[in-house]
Formats: structure tokens, C-alpha cells, sequence
């Protein structure tokens, strides 16, 4: 097109073709066991292999962009819970990583640790989610109550206690956290941590080494790192890929700078490695929250904000490593006290996109495997 | 590369090109922002998409602004080898037909960026091969993200 | 002393006795005597499942880091029992675009042979509610009519989910149903008879007078044949790993999709009481049937083999509670290439040792 | 009295349920259905085996053909048949000359048949007869036992070559 000397990396198959094809039609979802929510994958398929599929999204649309231009920026916080419901510590982190960027306010170092523990913890208890799903998606029931039920529940027990919710927490706040954490708490995520160590090697041998969940999961779905990129994709998914990239490490933010950690990566992109890169970032995030342990000092929790205060004029951009990827708000500002404009940069949606090509050519049973792997979050898809 | 760099090594191909500069007193990040017609957007991101210095290979996200008189289209681009940034900036003076062409013929990550675009502005995308609504229903009046948007009032209005 | 066959072979004979004084003639004693034996035998089949699903709840709980059924009775031993009763007063669903005939068929002609399959099984000494000559075949005969039933679901619901569970489950269970037919082939060359009694009797007995004369502690013959009647039971029985048919992330339900209430009952029934039968037949063709250590002894024979049953249907509980699902066509391979070479290999094995030992 | 009249009576309960099933298969519209007819007329046949105290070959009858073929059967309508589709007949308009076909084979059947006829007999307690066709089959008739073991030889290679044929085109 315009420039002929250069090679485009992205191959032009990569391009889906929106043409029905003929062959068997399969409508997997809204209401499929396995597409965690309500997705809906129209599907075609030659006998076994996938020919084409869309993703139909929508069906959990709240309008969270418009809302927000309604909204004071403190009240907007509330909003950024019910994205990714799963990780709605890292949701609240971005927002207020976008707003202080833009009012240039100082954050106590106490609440820089904490929103470290809590963000890290988030992490963790949405890798056991993941975990347990996949397991499910791949036929085995077990990881589910064991990653689910009891190590993700004690994760909640200790956020239930630092901030009184256990799935929309509200915690991080303009300028710090919402409250220091209460009196031996710090000594229970350290008992935590301990004892995490042990149940990822349970999850290893339950799952990880099993014979057959490798066979269902190696040199499946496998993605290369060119075309992770062009899609946008983020996270543990282009990580997979063995391409080292995380926001903690290429635009550090908060106290990460301060706390030394490794980015495993994979090694061929396929379901199995992006299972396996998020097995080690649990390992990795518990090495996180020791360390935040041992740096934190007594101390303020909150900055210097006023009640009411208005953003100036302008515009921000602010992104973290969510569990899911890459994920950023874009901020307009008019002065006003709520944002002439809200833009989400959300890791699910843009992740999801390359379903468009990666089935094709897959088995149909192998459809639910890569799905999985993927990791989406339909409230955040859907915003 | 420094946003001064870029900036040079943009302008060595397209001199016409203008930074657009930060105002006294506005919030904005240290990133180097571009104010691009609509006519060399596609040109201009082949461009720096593969040009060895500059490798914007990752279009972290593209989103679009309301601002009454015009449309503004915001690309966000980071370079996963450099690890610098750039964001461009398109303006659409037409509300009535705005048009832009797509870019996701050069990043394909802007594929369902661009359609939520459509759906939410009504910016249309020259050349997307799939421009259909994705958030809302496809028989859905209006676009809810502009300004001037009035919702239809429900039966609970 | 608390052998159950001779107490009741002599209580039959008494009722024959009583009934044949009041002026029935042989033919109605006989035919009494076979429906009490028949009655006992279906309400006995029908309350294992009953006891298998609260078995397997349990045993997953435990696996699972958690407590199960509580509540219905002590430690919810009536769970079960109340479910069967919400299953029957549930609303019966037949989709408008099914094929009527066929969708209220399946279910009985599903459910229906497993019943059947338990008349040649020795539950004890003299305990065989009929002892056929062609007790083995009988079973694997009957029991196949089981898929026709899975068939008519998969096709009469008019569900493409339902459709693609049919053809799976047809695919898997005719596939598996050779090697599982050939790993016996051993155990009957070696016993030359296919009475499940008669074997279960032809392994009493004890080697250097401790290591029981079962066929499972024959040196390797013994032990391939009845890992490969196990795995090849698995997937007979559509249990994990090899639930294909019913794979709950991929169809949804498979071919009972469009089921409920009493007919989504006797499909789980026909899948528990095939459980059952696929353990006991492996306790009377590997391990002895009633023989047991205190032969005549304080624990009769009919608790051995309970116990021998129970302890292999734990072992199909174990399994759907560690391992993932396989793939369809790793299925297909596992089954094609790894056992039914194997299971021929072992026929050969078992040909020779029987050449050797005459 | 009841010994002797028994087995007349299922003798001929059975013989009608298979004549009517027989029928099933060649009347009815979907094809589905008349492949169901077919494993249960399939299957009291192999009851009318085993009232005739062949045991091994009803079983034998149960096995092969009710779980194998018939499996086989139902399994190629599902992957070619759309559920749903128009029910049509099944018989096309050659059906007059079928049907005289069969009742010429039948009336020769039953000439024949009535030159051997001894009666019913029915004999639950007959002797086992499985060690009895071993010996026929791996003794006697071993000639014709491993022609036919040729044959199915023959269409397996068949189907493996047919099998690969496609995947090359």
C-alpha cells in the first residue's frame, strides 16, 4: 500500500473473512456452560475443523463511558468495580493512577505498599479463578473448589477485612487507599503467603504436569508473537508468546521500580504456556507482596485531597498490569468536577479480538480450550 | 527515542506535520502528540508502524472525542522495542458523514476499537472491512457517546 | 453363618413347598418364585444408584476440600432421596422440534438392559439370581443396547448439542466395547467356562497357601486384562476422562441435554447402575467374587464381594474427581492403538500360558 | 399343561412383534426410526434364538448385530441425515416388485421349512452350547470359518484404501 519497502509482519490471512461459509453453524453461547458469561461465538465448522468464528459481545453492556461523563471522578471509582469483576483492585488502581497523574499529587509510600499488596492479591485470587475454570473447561472439576473455593476465599477474607467488600472493593482512592490495614492483618497475608507456596505445588500436580491436560492444552491455539502484537494482545497471553513485556517493568508505576520480581514468559504461545506463565506469576506475585512486606513503613494512607476537588483542564493516560493485561483509562478533562470524557483501555475486549483468527483451523473441541486460555472477563469486554 | 527525535524523524518524511504543543497550566502527559489530516493518517501510520527507528508495532488503544463543534480521533501507539510513545490526532470537522480511514489494516487490534468507535460516535471507517455496531444492538438509534445524544425516553421515564 | 444363598434357597424352596400344597401347579411356583427373586433384584438395582450418587458426592467433598451433602438427614444421607423425589415431580419438557417416539423411548431403552445385566451376577456363594452358561456374553450383549438408547436421545431431541453427544457417545462406547470384550477373553480361556459364578468359584483357593487364587495376581496376564477391562469400563460407562458424550464445557449435557425430571432420572440410574455392574463384574472375574481370607468364617461371601465392588467403584469415583477430560480423537487413538493391541497381545500371552500348563 | 402351551404363546407373541417391526422398518418415513425398528426386530430375533436354547447365538445375534452393526447403522444417519428434515417415504416406486420378490423367498422358506419341521420345542435348560460351536468352528469348519475372516480382511483393506483415496484428492 504505501510503503513498499517495508515487510508487514501481519501475515494477510490474519484478516478474518466475515462472509458466512457454508458447512455446520454452531451458536456457542449466551447460554453455554463454557464462555464464562455471555458471550456468544457463532461458529462454522468443515466436519470437525472451524472454519469461521465471531465473537457477539454486548450482552453485559452498562454504558460505563457515558455514566462516567455524569459522575464526580470519587464516584466514578464505584463505577471501575464492576468491570473486570474479578480484579476490581487493579480497576480502581488504574483509574486513580490516571486522575493523580493529571493533578500531579503526591501518594503516601504506605499506600503505594499497600495498593502493591492488595493489587498483587488481586492478581493472585484472579489466577485462581482462571485456574479453576479452565480446569472445568478441560473437564476436570477439582482445581475449581480447591483454587476457587479455598485459596481465592481467603484472599476475599483478607480483603473483606482491609476494606469491608468482597468483590467490588472501592479501596483504592484518589491519593492513597480508602483505610490503613488493620492491626495484624499484615501477619495473616504473610501466613498467607507462606502457605500459597504449597498449594501452587498441589495445583502442579493436580493439573499443571497432568499427561492428559498437557495433551489437551501443548501446540494448541498457538499464537506467535507477531501477530500477539498486532492484535493488541496483553498480559499473560503475549507473555505465553515469550515475549517479555509488563507494564511493571516498561513504565513502572507506583513502588514496582523499588521491588525486584521476574517476568516468566513461555515459550510457543499455546494454551498450555499461557496457563503455565500465569502459575508462575502467582509464584512471582508472592515474592511481590514479601518484599512490599518488608519495605513498608508505618505512615499517612491518604494524600493531601480536598473533599471536592476538580482535575484541571487536559487530558491523561494512565495504564497498569491488570491480571488480564495491559489495562488503561484515558481521561479528558474540562475543569469540571466529573470528565468530559472517559476512555477504557480494557485487556478482555481487546484480547478477545484475535478468537477471530486463532480458532480457525482448530478442532471443535479444542474451541473451548483456547477460549479458556484467553482468560476474558465479559464485564470488562462489555463495559 | 526522545519525543524530540521522533518528532524529526517524522518530519524528515512528512514536513507538514505539526506537533501539537502543551498549554500552560494543562494536565497532559510528556508523550509526543500529532495533529494528523485524515487523508495522511493511513500513510503516515504505515509509516511509522515499520520504520526501523521508530517501530510503533503495539496500537495500545484508539478511542474518539466529542467536542461539539468536531470529532476528535485519538491513536495511541507504543513501540514494544523502543518503549517510546506517540499519540496521534485526527479531527473530523464533518458531523454529519464523519469519516476517517482505518488503520486496522496496519494494527489489527484496531479492528473492534474501531467498530465500538462507530458504534458509541458514528465516525465511520474508510475501508474496515466489518463495520457493524458491536456494543449495542444493531437496530439501536442514535450514537449514545456524543454529546448532543438524547436518550429515547423507556417506559420507566 | 451369615451366608445369605443357602437361608435363601431354602426359603424358596419352603414358598415352591407351601404354594405347590395349595394346589398351583409347578410351573406357577416356579414363575412366583422368579418374580420375587426379579422384584428384589430391580429394587435392589434401583437403590444403588441411589447409594452411588451420595458415594460420589461424598467422596468428591472430600476430594474437594469440603463437606457435601448436610443437611437432608444426618451427615444428608437422604440427599439423594429427596432429589429422586424433585426429579419426579419435576416438570416433564418435551422440545416442540423433538421426535416424540423416540425422545420418550431413550430413556427406558437406555435404562432398561442395565437392569437385565444383573440377572447372571454372583452377588455370593449360591447368590446368582440366574446362573447362565453364557453369563460374560450375556452381560456385554445386553448391555450394548444401552447405546441404542443414547442414540435415540441424541437424535430424537432435535438439538444439535444432543446430536453431537449421539454420535460421540455411538462412536466411543462401540469403540471401547472390544477391548473391554477382549481383556475377559483371558480369564475365560483360563477358566473355560463364561458362567460369572463358575469363575468367581474357580478362583477360591489360595497360592503357598496365603497369595489368593484371583486372577488379577496371575502374573501379568492378569493384571494387563483388568486394567484394560478398567479403562475400557470408564469409558463404557461415560465416566471422566472419558465423559465425551455428555462433556458439560463442550455440549453442555451431550445427548441428555433436553431431558428432565424422570427420564433425566433413569438416564443417571442407567449410568450409576452400569458403575455397579462394571465393578462388580471385575470383582467376580479378577478378584474372586465372594472369596475372601475367613472363607465361612464371621464375614459371609456377599460382603466380600460388596466390599470388592465398592472398593472398585471408589476407583471410578477417583478417577472423575483428578483427571481431565481427553480429547475425541485422542480417545479414538488411545482406544485403536494402545488397547486393543495390548488386549490382543494378552490373548496371545494367555494362549501360550494355557498350552504351558497342560 | 401350562409347560406345554408357554412357549406356543411366546413363540407367537414374538413372531408377530417381529413381523411388525419388520414392517416398521420398510413403512416408516424417517429414516431413523425405521433403523430403530430394525435393532428391535434384530433383537427378538435373538429372543427366538434363545427360546430354541441357542444361548451363545442369541447373545452372539444381541452383540453383533444389535450393538455393533446397528450402532454402526444409526451412527451413519445421524452424520449424513439432518434431524428434523421432511419426513419422506422411504420406498421408492419399485416397491410392488420388492414386495413380490419377498413373498416368493418366503413362500419358499416355508416349503422348505415344513420338510424339516419337528415342532416347537422349547428348553430353557439345554446344555451350554458355546464349547460346542468353538469346536465346530476352530474343527470342521475351520476352512470356511477362516474364508469368511478373508473376506472381511478384504473389506477392511478396502476401506483403508478408499479411506486414504480421500484424504489425497
Amino acid at each position: 500500500m504505501a510503503n513498499e519497502t517495508t515487510v508487514p509482519t501481519v501475515a494477510p490471512e490474519v484478516f478474518p473473512q466475515v462472509a458466512p461459509e457454508k458447512g455446520m453453524f454452531i451458536s456457542l453461547g449466551p447460554q453455554h456452560p463454557s464462555t464464562h458469561g455471555v458471550l456468544r461465538v457463532a461458529i462454522t465448522t468443515d466436519g470437525e475443523i472451524v472454519t469461521s468464528a465471531q465473537p457477539d459481545l454486548g450482552y453485559l453492556h452498562r454504558a460505563t463511558e457515558k455514566l462516567a461523563e455524569k459522575r464526580t471522578y470519587p464516584q466514578i471509582i464505584v463505577l471501575t468495580d464492576r468491570l473486570d469483576y474479578l480484579a476490581a483492585m487493579t480497576n480502581n488502581w488504574s483509574f486513580c493512577l490516571a486522575v493523580e497523574k493529571m493533578m500531579a499529587v503526591a501518594i503516601p509510600e504506605r499506600a503505594d505498599y499497600l495498593r502493591i499488596i492488595v493489587g498483587e492479591l488481586q492478581r493472585i485470587a484472579s489466577h485462581c479463578v482462571f485456574l479453576g475454570t479452565y480446569g472445568i473447561d478441560i473437564g476436570a472439576f477439582t482445581p475449581f473448589l480447591v483454587a476457587f473455593g479455598r485459596e481465592r476465599e481467603r484472599i476475599l477474607d483478607l480483603f473483606e477485612e482491609i476494606c469491608g467488600a468482597r468483590l467490588t472493593y472501592n479501596y483504592i482512592r484518589i491519593g492513597g487507599v480508602m483505610a490503613d490495614a488493620p492491626e495484624g492483618w499484615e501477619a495473616k497475608v504473610r501466613k498467607f503467603v507462606k502457605e500459597m507456596w504449597g498449594h501452587l505445588k498441589e495445583y502442579d500436580t493436580l493439573l499443571t504436569y497432568n499427561p492428559i491436560f498437557m495433551d489437551r492444552t501443548q501446540n494448541i491455539g498457538k499464537m506467535s508473537q507477531e501477530m500477539a502484537i498486532a492484535w493488541g494482545i496483553t498480559g499473560p497471553n503475549l507473555r505465553a508468546t515469550g515475549f517479555k513485556a509488563d507494564v511493571r517493568k516498561d513504565d513502572p508505576y507506583g513502588l514496582y521500580s523499588k521491588i525486584s520480581f521476574d517476568i516468566p514468559v513461555g515459550k510457543q504461545g499455546d494454551c498450555w504456556d499461557r496457563y503455565w506463565v500465569r502459575i508462575q506469576e502467582m509464584r512471582e506475585s508472592l515474592k511481590i507482596i514479601d518484599q512490599a512486606l518488608d519495605q513498608m513503613q508505618p505512615g499517612d494512607t491518604m494524600g493531601k485531597i480536598a473533599k471536592t476537588f476538580r482535575v484541571p483542564v487536559g487530558e491523561g493516560y494512565a495504564h497498569l498490569e491488570a491480571p488480564r493485561g495491559d489495562l488503561g483509562f484515558y481521561i479528558v478533562s474540562d475543569g469540571t468536577p466529573s470528565p468530559y470524557r472517559m476512555h477504557i483501555r480494557p485487556p478482555s475486549f481487546v484480547n478477545l479480538q484475535i478468537l477471530q483468527v486463532l480458532l480457525k483451523g482448530w478442532k471443535v473441541s479444542d474451541v473451548i480450550a483456547i477460549l479458556g486460555s484467553i482468560d476474558i472477563v465479559l464485564g470488562e469486554v462489555d463495559r | 527515542m526522545t519525543a524530540a527525535e521522533i518528532l524529526s524523524t517524522i518530519q524528515a518524511k512528512y514536513p507538514g506535520l505539526q506537533e501539537i504543543p502543551k498549554v500552560l497550566g494543562q494536565a497532559r502527559g510528556d508523550e509526543l502528540y500529532l495533529s494528523v489530516s485524515a487523508a495522511e493518517l493511513h500513510a503516515l501510520c504505515q509509516f511509522v508502524r515499520f520504520d526501523p527507528g521508530l517501530s510503533f508495532d503495539y496500537l495500545s488503544f484508539v478511542t474518539s472525542v466529542d467536542w461539539k463543534t468536531h470529532f476528535e480521533v485519538v491513536y495511541y501507539l507504543v513501540s514494544t522495542l523502543h518503549k517510546h510513545k506517540l499519540v496521534l490526532k485526527v479531527k473530523v470537522e464533518d458531523r454529519t458523514n464523519p469519516e476517517v480511514p482505518t488503520i486496522s489494516t496496519v494494527w489489527p487490534t484496531a479492528d473492534w476499537q474501531e467498530r465500538e468507535i462507530y458504534d458509541m460516535m458514528g465516525i465511520k471507517f474508510k475501508g474496515h472491512y466489518n463495520l457493524r455496531r458491536i456494543l449495542l444492538p444493531d437496530d439501536w438509534e442514535g450514537f449514545p457517546l456524543r454529546k448532543d445524544y438524547a436518550p429515547k425516553p423507556d417506559r420507566y421515564d | 453363618m451369615f451366608e445369605l444363598g443357602p437361608i435363601l434357597s431354602k426359603a424358596f424352596a419352603t414358598l415352591s413347598g407351601w404354594v405347590i400344597a395349595h394346589g398351583v401347579p409347578a410351573m406357577g411356583a416356579w414363575i412366583i418364585n422368579k418374580s420375587i427373586q426379579v422384584g428384589a433384584l430391580v429394587l435392589g438395582v434401583s437403590l444403588v444408584p441411589m447409594v452411588l450418587v451420595y458415594a460420589e458426592r461424598k467422596v468428591s467433598a472430600f476430594m474437594q476440600a469440603r463437606l457435601g451433602p448436610m443437611n437432608v438427614g444426618p451427615y444428608g444421607i437422604f440427599q439423594t432421596l429427596a432429589d429422586g423425589v424433585k426429579l419426579i415431580f419435576k416438570e416433564d419438557v418435551i422440545p416442540i422440534g423433538s421426535d416424540r417416539i423416540l425422545h420418550v423411548l431413550a430413556p427406558m431403552v437406555a435404562c432398561a438392559p442395565a437392569f437385565v445385566c444383573f440377572a447372571p451376577v454372583p452377588f455370593g456363594k449360591g447368590l446368582v439370581p440366574i446362573n447362565l452358561d453364557i453369563g460374560v456374553i450375556f452381560i456385554f450383549a445386553v448391555s450394548g443396547i444401552t447405546t441404542i438408547g443414547v442414540l435415540m436421545a441424541g437424535w430424537g431431541s432435535g438439538n444439535k448439542f444432543s446430536m453431537l453427544g449421539g454420535i460421540r457417545g455411538a462412536a466411543q462406547i462401540v469403540s471401547y466395547e472390544i477391548p473391554r470384550v477382549l481383556s475377559v477373553v483371558p480369564v475365560l480361556m483360563f477358566y473355560g467356562t463364561q458362567s460369572l459364578q463358575g469363575i468367581a468359584m474357580a478362583q477360591t483357593g489360595r497360592w503357598h497357601g496365603f497369595l489368593p487364587k484371583w486372577f488379577i495376581f496371575y502374573p501379568v496376564i492378569g493384571q494387563i486384562a483388568f486394567l484394560i477391562f478398567l479403562i475400557a469400563s470408564v469409558a463404557e460407562t461415560n465416566r471422566v476422562p472419558f465423559d465425551i458424550p455428555e462433556a458439560e464445557s463442550e455440549l453442555v449435557a451431550g445427548f441428555h441435554t433436553e431431558f428432565s425430571g424422570l427420564k433425566f432420572a433413569l438416564f443417571f440410574l442407567a449410568e450409576y447402575a452400569y458403575v455397579f455392574l462394571s465393578s462388580a463384574m471385575a470383582a467376580a472375574l479378577f478378584f474372586g467374587g465372594g472369596d475372601g481370607f475367613s472363607a465361612g468364617g464371621i464375614i459371609p461371601s456377599w460382603l466380600w464381594f460388596l466390599g470388592k465392588t465398592f472398593a472398585i467403584v471408589f476407583l471410578f469415583l477417583w478417577f472423575r474427581w483428578t483427571f481431565p477430560r481427553l480429547r475425541v480423537d485422542r480417545l479414538m487413538q488411545f482406544c485403536w492403538q494402545f488397547l486393543l493391541p495390548w488386549s490382543l497381545a494378552n490373548i496371545a500371552f494367555a494362549g501360550l500360558a494355557v498350552l504351558l500348563r497342560s | 399343561m401350562i409347560e406345554q402351551w408357554a412357549p406356543i404363546v411366546i413363540f407367537g407373541a414374538m413372531s408377530a412383534l417381529l413381523i411388525g417391526l419388520s414392517l416398521v422398518v420398510v413403512t416408516a418415513r424417517s429414516v431413523f426410526r425405521g433403523a430403530i425398528a430394525l435393532a428391535a426386530a434384530l433383537g427378538v430375533a435373538a429372543g427366538l434364538f434363545a427360546l430354541l436354547g441357542a444361548d451363545f447365538v442369541a447373545a452372539g445375534q444381541l452383540l453383533i448385530y444389535v450393538g455393533g452393526i446397528m450402532i454402526i447403522m444409526l451412527f451413519v444417519i445421524m452424520l449424513s441425515q439432518r434431524p428434523l428434515a421432511k419426513l419422506d417415504r422411504q420406498a421408492n416406486d419399485q416397491w410392488l416388485w420388492a414386495a413380490l420378490f419377498s413373498l416368493a423367498v418366503t413362500c419358499g422358506l416355508i416349503v422348505q421349512f415344513r420338510a424339516v419341521y419337528r415342532g416347537v420345542f422349547f428348553n430353557p435348560e439345554a446344555a451350554p452350547t458355546s464349547a460346542s460351536i468353538g469346536r465346530l468352528l476352530l474343527g470342521d469348519m475351520i476352512v470356511p470359518f477362516e474364508a469368511v475372516s478373508l473376506v472381511l480382511l478384504a473389506a477392511l483393506v478396502g476401506a483403508v484404501y478408499f479411506g486414504l483415496g480421500k484424504e489425497e484428492s
